[in-house]
């Protein structure tokens, strides 16, 4: 017979209401959201860099700003993250120390290289678009923290994928190389971004459980197809060719039918052998090292001014 | 009019490329929170760029973009102190502590200057600057206070950073045409100093003398690092001449 | 023919990139004596990639500099492993040993190329390329086996640079079409790690797989550093189209 | 009465022979010496950076292969000198050492900045045509392995020097922007240069013992007359304007007169207060630092084969 507490949590999901911190929760619901979330953390801190490799050189003080708004907002939903995350008892040093070590996951798309400006507009039109397809359910995750972090990030997302597009079209709409330099982008990160939503239903295990304690609201292949749906009015809109052939309307279905993704690819990156894995980690290992002695002075100063504080009082 | 065009090249060219700089720290910091602190004084230091480098191009019928990407070092009006690179965290903030206590002091009287438009921007950035050296401050005191290291890493910045501070200080012949519009470099000094003073004796830091580098950056001399960061920053524009983006 | 060029291409660029890359150690290095051979060998490097280059060029009436300076990095042929950044001497040491153990075997099998050209410039990059190979595993068994910290520090670098090793052995579509002309890439690999193998045998070092990361160089597939590297090698020549120096 | 010792050296100085390391030579000789060789050797370790900057970005690959050529020749410079310095008894790392530290001195003219290309031309003709001036005589040096350093270098010095007028000339004869690139070059190098002869005669105290020991055989400004001198057609060749306007030619002593100098600006950058100063011996502090580990490695590596081969043997 169950607990009173599991009753408790039981009667939560069935209501589809909300977890909060002080509620009892199972070990691997807890475990589940722990992952879950730390790894959005570290993909939102790890996600920094390939836009960032871009802020020195953009192409106007515009666009400049916006992508360094845009950057640091990445570093705000780290935190955001971070927090909610806590809140379950794991603390952020000890999740952003399997960061740096390399033991925690993040999302593989931040593993492609950003080889023009161009990519700015592709990471904001897609990246940030598929994300916000991820991200929009989970504001109705059953763990509260979760889904209100997760309210404030989605605004700000549509908001970057929105400037994605705009950087996109300003570039179609511009020289022969601007065009080839953004249909160039998009034939790079479109079929990345379609994998971003995870293997194919069949061959994602831990999808069941979280969906039934609603902290995953739709499949894998659910989401995808949403995506794709979005995209292809879109790249109309853009003039962009999307990079599959197979890509046409399904009377029947209502969808957009696309072909197949690579995923030995997708498992390549995932287990480390991505064209950036290395890189990703060294600069977050660099950042962090380097700014070891930093960190030790703040602490250092911070307690000797609490120490003073306290003699005064 | 050409100088005063010439004047907001001086403070504009200042923010940007103290902008540029700091915006190298985005996805670099010691901690997350300076990721964003950082950031957040890049952006707005690149705002005060644009409003500057917009009036001053205004004159000649130039984009701020024509001036921020279309200019060689020569023509840069920045001081010498802004170029110097960001070095450790100590570098960045003994060179941050510099621009934005002098800044401060600059923006507060700029705000009566009897160009209308220099004083309202004077008057927005005043508030986001009084933030900017509030943030340095604590950091000095940080480092200062902090642990051997980071004051042994302090002392080394403030040798290779402070003797470019003269630079902001320096009164060209421009200032003399400008009159009631500009404010005299060499005017903010006392102010500057006695932060620095007070702050100095608040941690036992000895500053090194502030003017030993030649300094001239308002005249377009200067140091070796200027035209590299230029070079990166201009890239992509000058790649594609006419684009819009 | 077209093809012949494009092979120029990759060994040339992937020359011209080293060449830049260890220009940066002139006045930098840890001793006078390898500010003088690291010089040497860029020179060299930057010899064989006037060479390739103006040939590859010679097709299409394109100059070395033209080629040099006038291309985007999509358009670069360099292999991924050459344009991983100098780091700490030990990456330079490293990203070194592969690029001229590969390049000593290559240019020995190139010197009976059925291009005549192609086998002129092997036949005389060997000879200095040879003393290249003499210069990085020299160095190389100084750091594994000198103090904990020199191989500790070998064994970072080998962790950052070894996984792009791969792409200097991928055979591509080009080299199908260039039989006899070409070296196929892949048919170096035994020779290549006959050395690396003795190298750890004799020092105790385990070098990490060589292909982890995905390359693609030959394909205009660049890492982040390419473009970087370029914007600060071209920005003088373009910023002066149509002058000669 | 002089002993066997100081006769045997003062008829040396008297013949004009060569002083060799094995002959005994008094101590203010040997100290001068070696204070000119190590702040000779020192001037071309850190006159390698004012060039160095621009390996980088030479705007043509011949120009490239040139000016890397050059810089490492300076290395080489510094080698040939610190080990003539080493025969009068200093070792090499002392002096190094003292130079990091920045105890030692060197040439002034490279605390100035390298600012544009144009740079590398002003400095190959003017800089190095100062230091050829100064030079050659020093290959008649009564120390020989002082002299004989010097013949080594000339030569290759003066093929630097014509390789910078090739420079200019090549800027002079082309785009408006390429001349206005050498004139200003011209404007910034002139009047430094002409400082590198050192004071005027009458504030050169330790001249007259140099000269009278047959290490210095001109005085300061003769040096910088025949300098000048040599300069103006050279100018006229190339068609800069040298930025001076007292520069004319004088027809009752067959020299051209020049303007006065800013002497204050000399003892100023002297005094460590120069453009550059900092700078230049932080790179050089930087590069040492930062290459001590690899010394370190290389020391012990040697110490353990030499073992290895004394248990072999």
């Amino acid at each position: 017979m169950p607990t009173l507490e599991e009753q408790r949590f039981d009667e939560l999901i069935a209501a589809d209401a909300r977890v909060e911190p002080r509620d009892w929760m199972p070990e691997g619901y807890r475990k589940t959201l722990v992952r879950q979330i730390s790894q959005h953390a570290h993909s939102e801190i790890i996600g920094m860099q390939p836009e960032a490799n871009w802020i020195s050189r953009a192409p106007s003080l515009k666009r400049k700003a916006i992508l360094m708004a845009k950057v640091q907002d990445e570093a705000g939903h780290g935190l955001y993250l971070y927090s909610a995350a806590q809140t379950l008892g794991t603390p952020r040093d000890e999740m952003f120390q399997a960061l740096v070590d390399g033991t925690a996951k993040y999302s593989s798309i931040f593993n492609y290289p950003t080889l023009t400006w161009a990519d700015m507009g592709a990471i904001g039109w897609l990246v940030d678009g598929a994300a916000i397809c991820n991200q929009v359910p989970l504001c109705r995750a059953s763990y509260g923290p979760y889904g209100r972090a997760m309210v404030r990030i989605c605004k700000e997302e549509s908001f970057h994928q929105r400037q994605g597009f705009e950087i996109l079209l300003e570039l179609m709409n511009g020289t022969d190389a601007q065009k080839a330099m953004a249909q160039d982008a998009v034939d790079r990160w479109y079929a990345p971004s379609l994998m971003m939503f995870g293997p194919p239903d069949g061959d994602s295990p831990n999808s069941q459980q979280s969906m039934a304690w609603n902290i995953k609201r739709f499949s894998n292949d659910d989401l995808r197809q949403r995506f794709v749906d979005m995209l292809v009015p879109q790249a109309e809109a853009l003039g962009v060719t999307l990079p599959d052939p197979d890509l046409r309307f399904n009377e029947q279905t209502g969808h957009y039918d696309y072909g197949q993704l690579d995923w030995d690819e997708f498992h390549e990156v995932l287990a480390g052998r991505g064209p950036c894995n290395g890189q990703r980690l060294a600069h977050r290992r660099k950042a962090f090292e380097d700014g070891a002695w930093v960190r030790e002075a703040a602490a250092a100063y911070a307690r000797t001014q609490a120490q003073l504080e306290k003699v005064a009082s | 009019t050409a100088d005063v065009a010439e004047y907001a090249l001086w403070l504009g060219d200042d923010a940007l490329v103290l902008a540029q700089q700091l915006g190298w720290w985005i996805s670099r910091a010691p901690e997350l929170e300076e990721d964003i602190a950082l950031g957040n004084i890049a952006l707005d230091l690149l705002g005060h760029a644009r409003s500057l480098l917009s009036y001053a191009g205004s004159a000649s019928g130039r984009t701020e973009d024509d001036l921020a990407y279309w200019r060689g070092e020569r023509d840069f009006r920045s001081s010498q102190l802004v170029e110097q690179p960001n070095g450790d965290y100590a570098h960045t903030i003994v060179r941050q502590l510099a621009a934005a206590v002098s800044m401060y002091e600059l923006y507060s009287r700029l705000q009566s200057s009897g160009d209308a438009t220099l004083a309202a921007i004077a008057a927005k950035a005043v508030k986001e600057v009084a933030y900017h050296r509030e943030h340095c401050v604590e950091w000095f005191r940080r480092l200062a206070l902090g642990t051997d290291e980071s004051r042994r890493r302090l002392e080394i910045a403030l040798d290779h950073v402070w003797p470019y501070v003269g630079d902001l200080f320096r009164d060209e012949p421009l200032i003399d045409r400008l009159e009631g519009i500009a404010v005299r470099p060499s005017s903010l000094r006392p102010a500057f100093d006695a932060v620095i003073d007070a702050l100095a004796a608040e941690t036992g830091i000895v500053f090194p003398a502030a003017d030993t580098a030649r300094g001239g950056g308002r005249r377009g001399w200067h140091t070796e690092y200027l035209s590299l960061l230029l070079a990166e920053m201009q890239v992509l524009a000058r790649e594609h001449p006419g684009a819009t983006w």
